[in-house]
């Protein structure tokens, strides 16, 4: 019988990590989701408190998936708190991919937050087409670094190279991670820059990619309660976020009005970016 | 305006709106932007209803709100979140040519006339009055199940706007046909039928209803036979056009509520399965259907099944 | 009731009737052959309910009566066929050891103490009213949607017999709590929730409604969320044994109703799809989720959504 | 996808064959009928007038299915009365079918009426394993016998052989097709009888076989709503004939209080076989 990924499933959750006091991984046992492509992400439940997306993170464990989430409001927050054993539901995954082209050579990764979540499972992808990967971790401080030693280790042997810039300065370059790309790109030839973070630096990371005509595809984020293309809630522009994207292209970016500018709130009024 | 003749096979009146195919997005669904309006009428739906709108923005229910159940069924309890009737009238103001029939919402009859007084110089073709979300107390169902209150918010709309009105019911605690006898009585042009069916989803191993309002509204594919009978039973007995709603997802079923007397049909949830094709596909499988019947336009056979 | 322990972890009490297990076969299935409710016990089923018999045999419609819609999902208007209390006391004569529930219909209060005459001394552990059949003018949901007729029914059998009734309700136009309350403050033992949703299928290619009766009820796994929310609903409100109905096919749709607040689960179309291990695999997921929960007897998990 | 034979379809009749003054043959295009088991039948819908079961016939050309209906009541009068162009509604096929032990060497068919539409597929069948086979065609008169050119001619070359009983003697054997059974197994060692047509006769047949320890498969009809074990109209004894059969062997007509005895009533009263 073919699995419906639209019925919850429960799984439990059998290892977690800190990786911040702020971000946490969980791992549990889900065969659809250790499937996942680089760019979608799972609709997770938990129990009587929320439902939210989330990228879907790389897990070495066969079988497994894992989502890395960061404290913010009340289901994050619920979530961030689960421990081994607990349960979540999960549907999904949903939405489009990042895509690599084979006569790519060099490409640009730049990542803010749990931003780097999709990059991560991309960055693995890439490298096993022999392709050259930069990525840039972006951070505040030295602090909310995350997935640092995980990236180096196998971006190493001339995979690729990782560079962190914090707005402070208080590790790796000081800037933002639009800095570190400027600097970077200034230095080597990139066939394409993928980016998942702050809608803010992505759109500063388009605007730059733009004016040296190097393609961007770039994952965003809206608010989101179907995650199906039923309720309209993540649109921008003309485009549903759970079903036309996550990821969207350069054409795509650069004709949205809502990127970097607008979004809904959770009643569907449409908000400024600060 | 059963069976009257169209130049264009699949152009319909719906009472006094007139449609270039029978298809409508069904309230609540991918409802609140006009870009994706435009990008559903480039992709050739036949018109728009909006999600229902009420006078103050609402922030709906917590998330799960929509459950799906598998076999293109649907459980929902959005809470009718929506931006509002100020927010929203800024939504559709530059709207040109898409046919968009808001749908309206509200707790009290002194809403309507609020919301209408932004909405009527609008581009918009009608409005349809959501008295059925099962789901939202004071809001729908309660107010569906209420002759009188029924009755009082379409006269009173009724004198606020000259646009066609429809209204919506569902499978609540009064008879279909009798709650769209009153609707017709007091003056509604239409009936859309039916709304979501009140329903409810536990998981097992958690022990715990998957929506956090407990209790929501059924719809797609489950539904479409107790839809079907609706709009049968109200259009046999009602001389008023009926649009039929609840788990279409073929053009097979957009014929089915034709058939049962529906003038034309919504299509809501089954479009979380579908893509940019979707309304071409309808459309041209209605009009093969209709050239394999010899059949002139669409209108033909609305009602049908009433010689039954 | 609830929760109360038992030494077995399937058996139930249900009011006052007590099953080895919570399964009972839903009326209309299967449900006139004594030979039939034998096999079904001896594979495992806690109880049968009968076909619902009335005081004189009655026909039915003719076929179509029972239409496969897919996904374990029936439509049927049968028109209540049955042999007729005479010949039907003849048939469960001889029963022994099967625990049976025989379900009347009956167009007056009159009818019933009639057919009571003929079953209360066999061996029948409770009755079942049937007032909500969707398609049946007289006999259905017509007395069911009458809140003065429902309890004119049940107090004259009351007066009749000792034996345990539940009332069987159906999605009518009256609430379903409002109709359970009526009914358990007439006297009824037990509700059972729902019977089928009034519901249509129309060919589309011939343009003929299916069912001869065009209109009949909808059963199967569509209808199984509207049943578990009307579980929930009456058993949280009332202080009565809720018997769960509608799209039962798995162990885990036997929890799901009993979480919502059932102390037994009626299981019917879904036998068309199924061989004489389904009971057995049906007791046999059971007992596996209560031993992985730790739960010693299923009366335990009874209402639990009932916190939320 | 899956093909759910539950879900009626319309099947327009391209061919009819007259086969007496009452009996005729329907020919339509349907997969799933053209795939039935000898024994099993379609649910036939004729619209607005009734639904009734009917035994699946062989048809010649690829991909078609047929059905020869007698003119009874209501429904089978009118499915008599349709003609090429018209539509019919189908179901199934459904039920179990005749069971062939590659270890026959000869068997014994015995059919009457359109009894004999379930065992002409199993003639089929049979001779293909080259299995020897006997059919017994009865009928009350000569006018009523059908399909004896069909029969004659497959069953030439030494597959088998057909005898013909009618019981005023207007042709063939004088007698009833019990009378033609009992003739024949006095002459030759068969295996296994397979029947089908009026109960009282399939009784009888059963009995001598009983006595002569010939195993018997019998196809039994009862009237029948569902065809798939929901209503139980169609029940006999314990069993059901639309799921549990319409085929029966020895053991189980053995244990039948029912069989030729008693059936159901549209309304499920038990009437006594006159
Ligand atoms: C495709 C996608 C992938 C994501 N991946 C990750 C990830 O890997 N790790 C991670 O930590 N976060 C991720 N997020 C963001 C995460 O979903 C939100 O932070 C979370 O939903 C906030 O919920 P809350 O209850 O904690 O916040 P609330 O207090 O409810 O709201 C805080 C803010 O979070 C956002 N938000 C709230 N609910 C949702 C929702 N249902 N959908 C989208 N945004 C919402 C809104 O901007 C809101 O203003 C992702 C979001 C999307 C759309
Ligand atoms: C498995 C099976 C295979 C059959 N195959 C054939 C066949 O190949 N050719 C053929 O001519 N006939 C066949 N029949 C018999 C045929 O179904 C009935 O003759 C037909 O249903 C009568 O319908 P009616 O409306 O003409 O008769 P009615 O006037 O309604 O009734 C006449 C009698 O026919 C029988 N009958 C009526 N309705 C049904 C029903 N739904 N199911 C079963 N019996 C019914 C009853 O005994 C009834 O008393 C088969 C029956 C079964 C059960
Ligand atoms: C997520 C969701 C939100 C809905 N919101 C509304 C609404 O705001 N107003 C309304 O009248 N109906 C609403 N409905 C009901 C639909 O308009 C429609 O009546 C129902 O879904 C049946 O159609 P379907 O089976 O094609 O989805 C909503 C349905 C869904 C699934
Ligand atoms: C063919 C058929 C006949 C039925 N006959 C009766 C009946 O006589 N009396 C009754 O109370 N319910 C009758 N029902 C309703 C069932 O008892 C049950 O309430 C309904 O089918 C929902 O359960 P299910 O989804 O498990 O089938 C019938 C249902 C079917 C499918
Ligand atoms: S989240 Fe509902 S449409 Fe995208
Ligand atoms: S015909 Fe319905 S059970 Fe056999």
């Amino acid at each position: 019988m073919p699995i419906d990924i639209d019925l919850m499933r429960l799984a439990r959750i059998s290892e977690t990590v800190m990786e911040t006091s702020s971000v946490k991984t969980l791992v549990f046992k889900d065969r659809l989701g250790s499937k996942a492509s680089a760019g979608q992400f799972l609709m997770v439940w938990i129990p009587r408190i929320e439902e939210i997306p989330m990228s879907v993170m790389v897990s070495r464990r066969e079988g497994h998936a894992a989502v890395t989430v960061k404290k913010h409001g009340k289901g994050t927050t619920a979530l961030f708190e689960m421990d081994v054993g607990d349960f979540i539901g999960l549907r999904g995954p949903y939405g489009n991919r990042f895509t690599i082209s084979t006569e790519f050579t060099n490409v640009l990764l730049i990542g803010g937050g749990t931003g780097l979540v999709p990059l991560l499972r991309l960055a693995v992808n890439i490298t096993r087409l022999n392709i050259r990967c930069t990525l840039i971790i972006g951070a505040r401080t030295k602090d909310e670094v995350i997935f640092e030693e995980y990236a180096r280790k196998f971006l190493s042997d001339g995979k690729g190279k990782v560079i962190v810039t914090t707005d402070d300065g208080s590790y790796g370059l000081k800037g933002t991670a639009s800095d570190g790309m400027v600097k970077t790109i200034g230095e080597e030839r990139y066939d394409c820059v993928y980016t998942c973070g702050p809608e803010i630096m992505m759109k500063k990371i388009f605007e730059i990619s733009k004016e040296q005509s190097l393609p961007v595809q770039a994952s965003l984020e809206r608010y989101m309660k179907c995650g199906i293309g039923i309720c309209g809630s993540c649109c921008i522009d003309r485009w549903l976020v759970c079903r036309d994207g996550t990821v969207f292209d350069s054409n795509q970016l650069s004709r949205m009005k809502e990127f970097g500018m607008a979004f809904r709130d959770k009643d569907g009024q449409k908000l400024q970016y600060k | 305006m059963k069976g009257e003749k169209q130049s264009d096979t699949l152009s319909v009146n719906v009472g006094p709106m007139r449609l270039r195919n029978p298809t409508m997005l069904a309230s609540g669904i991918l409802g609140i932007s006009q870009d994706i309006f435009e990008r559903l009428y480039n992709n050739n739906i036949g018109a728009i209803v909006t999600k229902s709108i009420s006078v103050d923005p609402m922030k709906g229910y917590a998330n799960p709100t929509i459950v799906p159940l598998g076999n293109k069924t649907y459980l929902n309890a959005v809470g009718l979140s929506n931006p509002g009737v100020f927010a929203f009238s800024h939504e559709i103001m530059r709207n040109k040519f898409v046919p968009i029939v808001v749908s309206l919402v509200g707790s009290s009859e002194k809403d309507f006339p609020k919301m209408i007084s932004f909405l009527d110089s609008l581009n918009v073709i009608g409005y349809e009055i959501n008295l059925s979300c099962p789901h939202v107390s004071k809001m729908g169902m309660e107010i569906g199940d209420d002759p009188e209150m029924v009755s009082l918010i379409i006269r009173t709309i009724k004198r606020h706007t000259r646009k066609p009105i429809s209204v919506k019911i569902g499978i609540g605690s009064m008879d279909v046909v009798e709650i769209s006898r009153v609707a017709v009585e007091s003056g509604a042009d239409m009936i859309t039928a039916i709304n979501t069916v009140r329903a409810m989803k536990i998981d097992v191993q958690s022990m715990i209803p998957v929506l956090s309002n407990v209790i929501g509204g059924l719809s797609g594919k489950a539904i479409k036979p107790i839809g079907i009978r609706c709009v049968y039973e109200i259009s046999k007995v009602l001389n008023v056009p009926v649009i039929g709603c609840g788990g279409v997802s073929s053009w097979e079923d957009v014929v089915e509520y034709m058939i049962a007397g529906a003038s034309a049909v919504q299509i809501g949830s089954i479009l979380g399965n579908s893509d940019d094709t979707f309304f071409n596909r309808i459309t041209s499988g209605l009009k093969r259907y209709l050239a394999r019947k010899g059949i002139k336009n669409i209108g033909e056979i609305v009602g049908l099944a009433h010689r039954y």
